[in-house]
């Protein structure tokens, strides 16, 4: 993957990323426009990021989601995997809704992204939140307090505070060992800042835990969604239109706070030169890139630190002295993608 | 001859059949997978000759605790103690064996001579109890409680006792392998490179 | 004594909490049984692909202009654009186009960047064929449009989340010609001016 | 004609033979023990043959046979116990190994 | 308390018909074998239907739907799939006890059924081991296991039986204590007079009110006897891929497949004749007679009987199967480790416990607990 990067424009890149992590296809895509953009000075409009954000929470959603169904699932309840697939489903129902495709959207692009919003689309995404938040409950009520699943997973693949800091874990794993990291307060990026909403974390470290943090991020991003969906500028996209025709052409409506992309990307998009690295909190922990351009339409390198592929590391360690039936559960807790980890 | 007593006499020879060839089985074939497979046959095999002799209960017992318990008992040890090693000669091996089956034959003919020059005091006519688990209650309950009670002492010790002889009293710590992967030094790649 | 008997008690208390949580968990799954079944029965229900659907692609030979930007955003540069400079007028004249939708990832950059939107995303999305070969369209092949499920008698035409009316979560009970959430921007000014009339 | 004793009787013989030639000339420790198990069956057929043909009111014999059953899963669960335990330590089942008093 | 004796209806018509008694008796015996193995896979097929369409609605599916009414044509199918598919046996196996295997497995559970009473006379051989004879003979189940996972030459498969085979073991002696607590109330190991003992007051009188704990009990062994999530540990697909059945197709797949939905039905069947009452209404059919004006030795009145009889005890073991079902789509499974411990810590130190208080119950109170 990096090397296919290096040898196309980000515009015929950007369809690719989504195959990294097939299950939380948004960062993907939002990591491979933000580098070239830091790098280059691109700005976002408001409006964009704010989709960004709303896009990016549900995808978050729908990777916990099918996380849980497959954690679930390897410790051996198979009904919770349908439950989660039909939340999923209305996610992907919603993202084809707005982009055209279920999975490999293609929607982020450099300034903003790539469609605005279709019509009705906030108000659905609205009634998802509600139902989402709802079935939370329903999942935690079948799952939570399991004495079975209680039993499989407290106190399985602990990892104290010092060891995930020493592995490099980013993500739930991290957080759910006590360490109070999320991207999202600590870079300060999109525009995260303007929601209300709090870090998840806790301190056990076991497998545990880390379903709470997942689940509790879940209802966050459900909240973040309704908030976003209330501070979007411009609100939906039927009010834009109409706000716009009343204002007439030299409305403030037209203002750039209210466009879905700042300029739209030339095909021959120039990699400026320089050297970053760029992250965000994907739903799996820390998904980076590290660009160096050079002026040329073409990365001159653009390493991806995955997420998946550093929490694996530390499984060695965890699997040590357990039963052969921790190894399911702790693998599963880990949250790991392949495509992402072999990328 | 009426019905029940044909089926009697067919079922005595084809379990009897069964029996002895199971049982030879059991100590002559060399896969003892196959010889403890072998047993669980022998044990169901005596279990429907014990029915034959009314004894209802005592069959069921047999099923439940040779088939059920012994055998798959003896099953595990096996698979936990299989390891496909060919034994060490030992001198004389053959003679051994053929010095243990003409004494077991001799002894065999020993004992059908005893049984068949023995006058049993036979009861006239057999009856079948109504129900064998009511005399054998009372037999336990009665004048064999001592016995019965001992017996179930014997049953805890043993039980403790296997626990505790078969129980790991400690764990071997083992030098713990690191998990590194093993990559040859620097310097030898520079040499074999420069050679 | 009394500490056996408050452990035994521990113990049977958490053996009846063990029983509740199950039977909670129960009671979830059993009133799943009384809920309508969400799953769309393919060939005789299927949902309705969404506006921005990426299917198959649409091209207009008439409007090309054989620029090739298609090709240059393509991530494998998969269109071909077979064109021949006419002297005589000064143009690219087209002469075939192709794709190959055994390669094709349908990541609609080639629609999104052509100048003359000669090319055109479709909602068929059933590209099935016994031989691969055939899955590369030409021009003609491009040209051709597909058929819409809502047209199709044998299929009960159902509506993705996003179409359906607000708070409705579930297509079944929706016939697919009712309004879907979101009002139109005419509605959003007539209720504007008569607010501001009266 | 009629089932009697001695055709259990002998076929009670049979199988404590075989158990006797199965015993000493087995390698195995496992199947030795197997055929400790045969010897002891055909002693329960003998107490179940005569407590039938000679105690059919009384059952006695039944209830000797449910004491030997008890016996032999006690000694099939100890001796079994033993052979775990000498092949954790001598790494064989081999009874020619077996030289030493303690292991 | 005597309803229709079939076997003698029988005999007599055969005897009209100018056959000696002892000719019709022959005739008669294959013929409720045939029934029982009918009715069996019946009710395996069924069970397996249930399973489908449960598992179905429990997630929000529809299940079999186009398969005659309801896809209740799916079982067969799936029979006729699995008979003409090819059975392979692997090359490295042991071919004999690969065959084996599975027979001995299918044929234990469906021995089972001969003691298992539909009605007063409906059952096949009321001999009086009865309970004991079911546990005994579920017990020979573990070495067809055994001898599957051996032959298989496959570690999956080996870890599988091994698994099944303790997990067997473990959970046979909570099942007998728990069954043991009910004999001693009934002062019987029969089938028939379990039932008997539990007549009379209609619903009141059923064991389980009298056996609380040893119902729990007798659930929790039955469910881990028929290796169903969560205690499904030798086919835990996460784990063992298929465990014992790993390596098993076509046929000998399908007599595993048929005996461990037999083995549901049989605890089904068990669970309901220990203790919901068996064959028994929940209100004393006795008295309905009584009120009816019927005489109770009615042809017509015993054949009403005994077919409600026959729709009770299915309906009270589907009951049971709905609730397995059902729990096993809704709960994850346990660890190997933890399932010993629920057996041997758990539920063995409590089966005796119930034992000794159904003892102390009985001399204390004997009109209530059989005395």
């Amino acid at each position: 993957m990096e090397k296919i990067a290096e040898n196309r424009t980000i515009i015929q890149y950007l369809p690719y990323v989504t195959r990294w992590d097939y299950l939380a296809t948004m960062f993907t895509e939002a990591i491979t426009v933000n580098a070239p953009e830091k790098l280059a000075d691109v700005p976002v409009p408001r409006r964009a990021s704010y989709i960004r954000m709303i896009m990016l929470e549900l995808s978050r959603i729908a990777s916990h989601l099918l996380w849980l169904g497959t954690f679930i699932a390897d410790i051996g309840a198979q009904t919770p995997f349908f439950y989660v697939f039909r939340e999923r489903e209305m996610i992907y129902d919603l993202f084809e809704a707005a982009t055209g495709m279920r999975m490999m959207h293609n929607y982020f692009r450099i300034g903003g992204v790539a469609a605005d919003l279709p019509y009705g689309w906030l108000d659905k995404c609205e009634d998802y939140c509600h139902y989402q938040l709802e079935k939370v409950d329903e999942y935690e009520k079948l799952i939570t307090n399991n004495p079975i699943f209680r039993k499989r997973v407290e106190g399985v693949g602990k990892i104290t505070r010092e060891e995930a800091i020493n592995w490099g874990l980013s993500g739930p794993m991290l957080r759910a060992s006590g360490v109070k990291w999320d991207l999202r307060k600590v870079d300060h990026y999109e525009l995260y800042d303007e929601l209300d909403w709090e870090l998840q974390w806790a301190t056990e470290g076991d497998c545990l835990a880390r379903y709470f943090v997942r689940v509790r991020e879940m209802r966050e991003s459900c909240k973040m969604v309704l908030q976003a969906i209330k501070q979007i500028p411009g609100g939906s996209y039927e009010n834009l239109e109409a706000q716009r025709v009343l204002g007439g052409p030299k409305s403030e409506w037209n203002s750039i706070d209210y466009q879905f992309i700042s300029k739209k990307p030339s095909p021959t998009f120039k990699v400026p030169n320089g050297e970053h690295y760029v992250r965000v909190e994907a739903p799996k922990g820390e998904l980076g890139v590290y660009l160096i351009g050079e002026n040329s339409v073409f990365p001159w390198r653009w390493k991806i630190r995955p997420p998946g592929f550093i929490n694996l590391q530390v499984l060695p360690q965890l699997v040590r002295g357990m039963k052969i039936a921790d190894i399911m559960a702790i693998l599963g807790s880990v949250d790991i993608i392949m495509g992402e980890v072999d990328r | 001859m009426n019905l029940s007593q044909g089926v009697e006499l067919v079922s005595l020879v084809v379990l009897t059949t069964t029996l002895i060839a199971a049982a030879m089985g059991v100590v002559l074939i060399p896969s003892i997978v196959y010889s403890a497979f072998l047993l669980g046959l022998v044990f169901l095999s005596m279990a429907g000759l014990y029915l034959l002799l009314n004894a209802d209960f005592v069959a069921a017992a047999q099923v439940l605790i040779y088939v059920g318990a012994v055998n798959v008992l003896i099953l595990f040890a096996i698979m936990l103690v299989n390891r496909r090693k060919a034994y060490r000669e030992v001198k004389l091996g053959l003679l051994r064996t053929i010095v243990t089956a003409v004494v077991c034959l001799a002894l065999f003919g020993l004992l059908l001579f005893t049984n068949l020059n023995t006058i049993w005091l036979l009861t006239p006519r057999v009856v079948a109890l109504p129900s064998t688990i009511v005399a054998l209650g009372q037999h336990f309950f009665s004048d064999y409680l001592l016995p019965f009670e001992l017996a179930s002492v014997l049953l805890l010790v043993a039980l403790i006792g296997a626990i505790i002889l078969a129980r790991r009293e400690f764990v071997p710590d083992r030098k713990q392998e690191s998990l590194e992967l093993l990559e040859r030094p620097k310097e030898q790649l520079v040499s074999a490179g420069e050679e | 004594m009394m500490k056996f008997l408050s452990k035994v008690g521990d113990y049977a208390k958490d053996a009846v909490q063990a029983a509740k949580y199950i039977a909670q968990g129960m009671a979830v799954t059993f009133d799943h049984m009384q809920r309508r079944p969400i799953t769309v029965r393919y060939p005789y229900e299927k949902l309705i692909p969404s506006e921005r659907f990426r299917g198959r692609i649409h091209f207009e030979f008439d409007k090309c202009i054989s620029c090739e930007v298609c090709v240059r955003v393509c991530p494998i540069n998969l269109p071909v654009v077979d064109w021949e400079y006419n002297a005589e007028i000064k143009k690219k004249e087209l002469k075939s186009y192709s794709i190959d939708f055994g390669v094709c990832i349908f990541c609609g950059n080639c629609v999104e960047y052509c100048p003359t939107n000669c090319l055109s995303m479709t909602e068929e999305y059933d590209l099935s064929t016994f031989d691969r070969h055939e899955l590369n369209f030409d021009n003609v092949a491009l040209g051709r449009l597909p058929t819409k499920v809502t047209d199709d008698p044998m299929v009960t035409p159902l509506r993705e989340l996003a179409y359906l009316p607000k708070g409705v979560m579930e297509p079944h009970a929706v016939d697919h010609t009712e309004r879907r959430a979101g009002k139109l921007p005419v509605e959003i000014i007539e209720s504007a001016q008569e607010q501001s009339e009266s | 004609m009629q089932v009697s004793l001695d055709g259990f009787l002998v076929v009670a013989a049979a199988l404590f033979c075989i158990g006797i030639y199965g015993l000493i000339t087995s390698r195995n420790a496992v199947r030795v023990l197997m055929s400790i198990e045969l010897m002891l069956n055909a002693v329960n057929l003998n107490f179940l043959a005569f407590s039938n043909y000679l105690d059919s009111a009384n059952i006695r014999g039944q209830v000797f046979a449910v004491f030997v059953i008890t016996v032999a899963a006690a000694e099939a669960a100890v001796g079994l116990a033993i052979v775990l335990s000498i092949y954790r330590s001598r790494d064989t089942v081999d009874m020619e190994e077996f030289n030493l008093l303690r292991w | 308390m005597n309803g229709i004796d079939l076997q003698q209806s029988f005999v007599e018509l055969l005897a009209g018909l100018g056959l000696t008694p002892a000719v019709a008796r022959a005739l008669w015996m294959p013929l409720p074998m045939l029934l029982v193995i009918l009715v069996v896979t019946v009710g395996a097929l069924a069970s397996t239907w249930l399973e489908r369409k449960i598992s179905a609605a429990a997630q929000q599916r529809i299940g079999p739907e186009y398969a005659g009414p309801f896809g209740l044509a799916i079982p067969a199918a799936d029979v006729v799939k699995l008979l003409i598919k090819q059975t392979t046996i692997p090359a490295q196996s042991d071919p004999l006890l690969f065959v084996i295997g599975p027979v001995i497995v299918f044929i234990s559970v469906f021995l089972s059924f001969l003691v298992i009473p539909f009605g007063q006379n409906l059952v096949i051989s009321d001999v009086g081991t009865g309970v004991f004879l079911v546990i005994a003979i579920s017990s020979i189940a573990p070495i067809g296991l055994l001898m599957a996972g051996y032959s298989s030459n496959n570690k999956y498969s080996l870890l599988g039986g091994l698994r099944a085979a303790a997990q067997s073991i473990s959970y046979e002696i909570p099942l007998a204590l728990a069954a043991l607590a009910v004999v001693m109330m009934s002062n019987n190991l029969s089938t028939i007079d379990i039932v008997n003992q539990q007549a009379g007051l209609g619903i009141l009188s059923w064991n389980v009110w009298r056996q609380p704990i040893g119902f729990v009990i007798f659930m929790i062994a039955v469910l881990a006897e028929c290796e169903r999530i969560p205690f499904d540990l030798p086919e835990a697909e996460e784990e063992l891929v298929a465990g014992y059945q790993t390596e098993y197709s076509g046929v000998n797949f399908m007599l595993f497949y048929g005996a461990s939905y037999a083995n549901l039905f049989l605890s089904a069947l068990l669970v309901a004749i220990l203790y919901l009452g068996g064959w028994e209404l929940p209100f004393p059919i006795d008295r309905v007679a009584e009120v009816l004006r019927i005489p109770e030795s009615s042809s017509i009145w015993q054949i009403v009987a005994a077919f409600l009889g026959i729709t009770m005890i299915l309906l009270k073991a589907f009951a049971f199967i709905f609730l397995a079902i059902l729990l096993r789509w809704t709960v994850p499974r346990v660890r190997i480790d933890q399932l010993l411990d629920l057996g041997w810590k758990f539920l063995l130190p409590i089966g005796l416990g119930n034992l000794l208080i159904t003892a102390a119950l009985k001399l204390a109170f004997p009109v209530a607990f059989g005395g």
